[in-house]
């Protein structure tokens, strides 16, 4: 029987797990085989990922019975709180998904993890990172976390592999944290480590009240349980009173709280700053965590809990209207900042967040498996998009150290920044089309790309189902997303270059372009299995595969599903906003290439707008000016109170009470009394001990002798008395 | 005459009946008959000492292409006789520092443990000293005495030849103990028996030929080469070497009390061969004996005097081992394999397999650990023959 | 039985005083040791004796007298050993000048 | 009657032979009473009808132990010294505490009352003594073993010379 392969499925998160703890004890001395241990532990998750993948795959009836292994974990009461591992089709896309990209990851760090260029070049002992086993061991132990967090069949197991993430997280964005930057604004890796931890954080504790009151209600955090009718019913109809929202049911407080954590993770708007900050990390870091994989687990979580929101909608549709209404606006409020943004890496992550945002409220209008077939696609171009920019940036830095050495020293120079690049398709051919692929699929280049049919699916979503703020926002969003992923690319890679590094980078080394090449494949083909049925000529070659497996499987959830009949204008909008944005883009950017040192043309024409933009509408500032300050002043006032105005004098004035008392015990008592009897008795002993040590003449026949004498006293006294 | 009729015990019935008719008490009775058969023994083996001494000296002086002694009566039989008289005539010198009552002690002591072996070898079925069940361990305890006796004639003379040869005794006595009670085990093992006659009764098969020494030989050989340096015999004689130490323990003994520990030596050897004749060649085992029980004292006697025969033949014709030699010759020759047969018996003997195809196994056994034993030796001491040699190896002598 | 129980136990108790007092008394470490072995087999006289007068049809008796002298010979070998190990460091044996213990 | 007679013989003989150990002055002459008293042991033991403990006490004690002891007096006369008195200070002391020792165990036993039963030695006397040390005693009989191991490779480690 072929299911039986799912009894490997907690195999999966395993070997990552092995091979952290191999590195950080045993291999740590040795880069090479640090790397190869990560590499080949990941390749063995990859395999069995893909193994129970495709084993669901090829058996679509098993969205009925979702295979579920637990044993017994903790004794809680009267029940007893179970652990273990589930597949359905939801784990399943994501297993194929992240055992993939996480493996190609992984063989990419190998290359890209040289030594970076900020360090004192005498350390340069072998051309890589001083800290290269370490990176392994950490990006192992974060594919641990996600793989665990995927196959997890419970809630609280699924949060603590979140969390093993949230600590990678901070741990790889600080990577490399004695890095300073010549502008003190500019974020270190080290504050955006902690940055990125501590904004998570606020969604995370909401995410475990949320979680705290989903087992008081519910009795277990099993899936299976939660989602029950009983329970699902149960937590709608309890109502709670709220101050300002009034009486609400308890579904929606739930899912809420729960909505905030997952806000967090995948940086939604109001906790989005953290992601464009975490780009401080080393590239592998940016795709791995920041695009494929863990700001994705916040878009996992929603879509596992999606019962619960559809509990939360059952008397009004608030909650499910507030993700809708944040997913859209973070997917607009995002695209615009990144069209002002010049840092390769930067773009790219408002453009995550963006497309995140394109996720959410695909959930919040309902279209549960557009957003999952989003979510698939988008990690796959989205991490052949940060690998690519990855190259890139790596390319330029070997130029600039190629003309550095010819004398070139131009100071402090920025290897991230478009303007200084251009014309880089002809030095870095592999790189360049592989990136105008993925930059292809972000934008939605019609009926090729991946992209393109996800993002239609959404839309069409909206449309068909009559939200058309959602529909007319996020075909904004499109529009722009299409602008500024070409504007990247026509600043990156054509033109001519605008400096001596451009002018002087090389290709990467092949574990670095093959990992983009495979995944350029899936950024194009990738999108074919979820091409709608009723699409005119294309739709019926495919059938939608993807579409009717996670359909059944939200049938089975008591999810809404339906299979949309064709819509013309959404398909045209979506080709519209898509073309239409590529060619904005060729009018701005390709037509007349940049030369060095012009100005970006936008900011000639936008004035102020691009400014605030550019300034990512001063929402740090807000809250360093408003959150962080409030924090800092409550800091300081709870220092005060402690230490000088009433916690500590309080403690000093009874330590003062007790030394002084504790100084006349001392003078009146221990001395005199205590020490007296102890000295006394000391000095008793002594004495005793120089006579009778007269009696120890350390001869054995003495002491036998003695021994004789007791004897015979004591059978005398059996004799005689 | 009825052949049948002659039997030892009629005259010990007849003894028995004359004490009776004396009226004694019963006790008594048992005293005086005990008194009188330890006094026929000790007279049998004081004259046949007599009788061993000519023998050996007309067998060694055969062998070496000598007469031996001729003169003193037919075939010089006399000769010893004469030799006594002489050596009682001599004068008996004490040494002045010597410690007087362990000097004078040790020969009588000497005679004594070997007169005291006598008393548990069947000569006949029934003709035994004191047939006790733990026979084979009594032999040991007497020859205790023996390595006791030399001892103190060692320290009593006061002599520095004397102690060395003392030292040897002790050395050698001990070292070879363990061989030769180990291979006094194994037929006690494949009899169930420690008692001299139970080893003797036990090979009366086969016409009296179920000796032992046809399925154990590996254990005869190892008794035998024991019991060699056990009797002091070359090629063991090294506490008497008198190229090195004079002539070992008893250097200033003189007159009879030299007497005593001379015939100490050879009524020892025929001890040796008489208990090898009782383990391992039937005792007084052989045909007709239940028809004619006086026979069996002839088998006794004369597969004994064969076996001493035999001593007698190697003890002319050996040369003397160095000291060194006979230890690790007893060390790592004798009692590995020794140790390696006695394990083996123990295993065939557990394995109950019938009569004659456990006597094959037996055989098969020691055949095959001797060939084993002898092949090592021979190896290793061809490795020690092609090595270098030096005259002299400064070595310091570690433990 | 001709001979009561307690003549052997006397001589055992005899025997025993007399080793003991070897040990007491004796200067030299040999004959302290030798003190021991006759301790020790008045303690096996006893044994044999309780033996044959009180349960002689199990060999109890006879076991532990077997013991007995398993332990005397390795008491006397590592004895002895000592001895001339005490030789060697301190050139005496008498057991009057080995007082390290003295207070 | 006779039985009592040897008895008393041996027994005087024995305990003369110990006395002879415990004063005499010269330590080779102390070690002869000492094999002495084993002797005069083991003629006890054949009066106790225990052959094998007494053929087992002739091998051990005279040809083994009183041997070794023996030998260790001839190697080492040196270590003997000359030295005034075999006697320490307290064996006056020594003495009367063991005879008053005596006299008080000897009240004693003769006072108790053993339970002492008349019954002959079983024949199979060494088949029970065998059988049992790989029987119910096969675990001491082992520790004695290993003790024995022991105690030689310990002999042998205390008394080398060590060198350098």
């Amino acid at each position: 029987m072929s299911e039986s392969i799912f009894n490997l499925t907690w195999l999966i998160p395993l070997p990552p797990l092995l091979a952290f703890f191999a590195i950080i004890l045993f291999t740590n001395r040795n880069k090479r085989l640090s790397s190869n241990v990560a590499i080949g532990a990941v390749s063995v998750s990859w395999i069995l990922s893909w193994l129970v993948a495709i084993t669901f795959f090829t058996n679509p009836e098993l969205v009925k019975k979702p295979f579920n292994l637990m044993v017994p974990w903790l004794p809680t009461g009267t029940t007893t709180f179970s652990m273990g591992v589930a597949v359905d089709a939801v784990t399943a896309g994501m297993l194929f998904m992240v055992g993939f990209v996480l493996t190609m990851i992984f063989i990419y760090s190998s290359g890209y993890m040289t030594f970076p260029g900020h360090l004192d070049p005498a350390l340069n002992t072998d051309g890589l990172d001083p800290r290269y086993s370490r990176f392994f061991a950490y990006i192992s132990l974060f594919a641990t976390g996600m793989l665990g967090l995927v196959v997890a069949n419970n809630l609280l197991m699924l949060f603590i592999f979140w969390e093993i993430m949230g600590l990678c997280s901070y741990l790889l964005i600080g990577f490399w944290y004695e890095k300073k930057y010549p502008d003190p604004k500019q974020i270190t890796p080290k504050e955006a480590g902690l940055k990125a931890f501590l904004t998570t954080r606020v969604g995370d504790v909401l995410l475990m009240v949320g979680m705290i009151f989903l087992y008081i209600f519910a009795g277990d955090l099993n899936f299976q349980v939660i989602f029950s009718g009983d329970t699902l019913q149960h937590i709608a109809a309890m109502t709670v009173n709220l101050p300002l929202f009034g009486e609400t049911s308890w579904a929606v407080l739930i899912s809420m709280l729960i909505f905030f954590g997952a806000i967090g993770k995948s940086a939604q708007f109001p906790l989005h700053v953290w992601l464009p900050d975490a780009m401080e990390g080393p590239t592998p870091v940016s795709a791995l965590i920041h695009a494929a994989t863990m700001v994705s687990a916040g878009v996992y979580l929603i879509v596992r809990m999606s019962p619960i929101f559809m509990a939360a909608s059952h008397g009004h549709n608030g909650a499910m209207t507030f993700v809708a209404f944040i997913g859209a606006f973070t997917a607009l409020f995002a695209a615009t900042i990144a069209v002002a943004q010049n840092d390769i890496k930067r773009v790219l992550a408002y453009s995550t967040i963006s497309q995140l945002g394109y996720m959410f409220a695909a959930l919040g209008i309902g279209a549960w498996v557009a957003a999952i077939f989003h979510l698939l696609i988008h990690a796959f171009f989205k991490g052949l998009l940060f690998l690519g920019s990855g190259s890139v940036i790596h390319g330029v830095e070997h130029g600039h150290h190629h003309a550095h050495e010819q004398g070139h020293d131009e100071g402090y120079f920025d290897a991230q920044d478009m303007l200084n690049m251009g014309g880089l398709l002809k030095r870095m051919p592999r790189t360049g089309w592989t990136f105008i692929l993925g930059g292809a699929a972000l934008s939605g280049f019609p009926l090729i790309t991946a992209g393109f049919w996800s993002k239609d699916e959404i839309l069409s979503d909206a449309w068909a189902n009559g939200h058309s703020l959602v529909f007319w926002t996020l075909a904004a969003a499109a529009l722009l997303t299409a602008f500024y992923t070409f504007r990247q690319i026509f600043l990156t890679f054509f033109g001519k270059p605008r400096t001596e590094a451009a002018a002087h980078a090389p290709e990467s080394v092949p574990s670095m372009t093959v990992p983009l090449m495979l995944l350029a494949v899936f950024a194009v083909v990738g999108g074919w299995i979820g091409i709608p049925e009723h699409f005119p000529g294309l739709g019926t070659i495919l059938n939608n595969p993807l579409g009717r497996l996670m359909g059944g499987q939200a049938q089975v959830y008591g999810l809404h599903y339906e299979v949309l009949d064709f819509h013309l204008f959404p398909v045209v909008a979506s080709m519209t906003v898509a073309l239409g944005g590529i060619f904005l883009a060729w009018l701005v950017y390709g037509r007349r290439p940049l030369k060095t040192g012009e100005p970006d043309p936008l900011q000639v024409w936008l004035g102020p707008v691009h400014t605030v933009l550019r300034n990512k509408y001063y929402v740090d500032e807000f809250y360093h000016a408003t959150v962080v300050r409030f924090a800092r002043w409550f800091a300081d006032m709870c220092y005060a109170f402690d230490s000088r105005w009433f916690i500590d004098p309080i403690v000093n004035g009874v330590g003062r009470i007790g030394r002084w008392f504790a100084g006349a015990l001392r003078r009146f008592i221990d001395e005199p009394v205590i020490d007296g009897a102890v000295n006394g008795l000391g000095l008793v002993t002594q004495a005793a001990g120089s006579v009778v040590r007269l009696l120890q003449t350390g001869q054995a026949q003495n002491y036998l002798l003695v021994l004789l004498l007791t004897v015979l006293v004591l059978l005398a006294m059996v004799q005689f008395v | 005459m009825d052949l049948s009729s002659i039997d030892l015990r009629a005259i010990g019935a007849w003894f028995h009946g004359l004490l009776i008719s004396s009226g004694m008490s019963q006790t008594g009775i048992h005293v005086i008959e005990a008194l009188v058969g330890a006094l026929l023994l000790l007279i049998f083996g004081l004259t046949l000492v007599i009788f061993l001494i000519w023998l050996e000296r007309k067998l060694a002086g055969r062998i070496q292409d000598r007469l031996g002694p001729n003169r003193v009566g037919p075939y010089g039989l006399l000769q010893t006789v004469a030799d006594a008289l002489k050596l009682l005539t001599k004068e008996d010198v004490t040494p002045l520092d010597a410690d007087r009552v362990p000097y004078n002690l040790a020969p009588g002591l000497a005679v004594f443990h070997v007169i005291m072996a006598l008393a548990v070898i069947p000569f006949s079925n029934r003709v035994i000293g004191a047939d006790i069940n733990v026979g084979v361990l009594y032999l040991m305890a007497v020859g205790a005495i023996g390595s006791m006796a030399a001892l103190m004639a060692g320290w009593a003379s006061n002599n520095k030849y004397a102690l060395i040869g003392g030292f040897r005794v002790v050395a050698q006595l001990l070292s070879y103990e363990i061989p030769l009670v180990l291979a006094m085990i194994i037929p006690v093992m494949v009899s169930g028996t420690m008692r001299m006659n139970g080893l003797a009764v036990a090979q009366g098969s086969i016409f009296g030929f179920g000796w032992f020494v046809w399925t154990l030989p590996l254990a005869f050989l190892i008794f035998f080469v024991a019991s060699l340096a056990e009797g002091e015999r070359a090629p063991f004689d090294l506490l008497e070497a008198e190229s090195e130490i004079v002539a070992g323990y008893n250097i200033e003994y003189s007159g009879m009390k030299f007497a005593w520990f001379f015939l100490a030596f050879f009524m020892n050897s025929w001890v040796l061969a008489a208990i090898g004749t009782t383990i391992f060649f039937g005792g007084w085992q052989g045909p007709f004996v239940d028809q004619l029980p006086a026979l069996g004292v002839i088998y006794f006697l004369g597969k004994t005097m064969i076996l001493f025969f035999v001593q007698a033949w190697v003890r002319a014709t050996f040369p003397r081992l160095r000291i060194d030699q006979m230890m690790s010759f007893c060390w790592k020759f004798l009692v590995p394999m020794a140790l390696v047969l006695f394990a083996a018996v123990a295993i065939i003997l557990k394995l109950n397999l019938p009569q004659p195809l456990e006597a094959i196994t037996l055989l098969v056994a020691n055949v095959a650990i001797l060939l084993t034993g002898v092949t090592l030796l021979g190896r290793t001491q061809r490795k020690a023959l092609y090595a270098p040699k030096r005259a002299f190896t400064p070595t310091i002598p570690r433990l | 039985m001709a001979i009561p129980l307690s003549w052997y136990l006397i001589v055992a108790a005899a025997l025993f005083c007399i080793g003991f007092y070897g040990v007491l008394a004796r200067r030299n470490a040999v004959a302290i040791l030798m003190g021991v072995e006759l301790m020790l087999n008045a303690v096996n006289i006893n044994f044999l004796a309780f033996w044959r007068y009180v349960r002689p049809e199990e060999p109890l008796g006879q076991v532990f007298a077997i013991f007995v002298l398993a332990v005397a010979a390795a008491e006397a070998a590592v004895g002895l050993a000592l001895i001339i190990s005490i030789y060697r460091t301190r050139k005496t044996i008498n057991i009057d000048n080995i007082d390290l213990l003295r207070g | 009657m006779l039985q009592q007679v040897i008895f008393i013989l041996m027994a005087i003989f024995t305990l003369g032979m110990a006395l002879g150990t415990v004063t005499a002055r010269n330590l080779f002459h102390a070690a002869l009473f000492l094999v002495g008293t084993f002797a005069g042991v083991a003629v006890l033991y054949v009066l106790l009808e225990a052959e094998f403990l007494a053929v087992s006490q002739v091998v051990v004690y005279i040809g083994a132990i009183a041997t070794l002891i023996i030998f260790a007096i001839m190697l080492s006369r040196s270590m003997m010294g000359k030295e005034a008195g075999a006697m320490n200070k307290q064996w006056l002391f020594a003495a009367g505490g063991s005879a008053l020792l005596f006299i008080v165990l000897a009240m004693l036993l003769s006072k108790v009352p053993f339970a002492t039963q008349v019954a002959p030695v079983p024949p199979d006397t060494i088949e029970q003594i065998g059988s049992s040390f790989v029987g119910v005693y096969v675990i001491p009989f082992e520790v004695a073993s290993v003790l024995l191991l022991v105690a030689l490779i310990g002999a042998i480690m205390l008394a080398r010379e060590r060198h350098g």
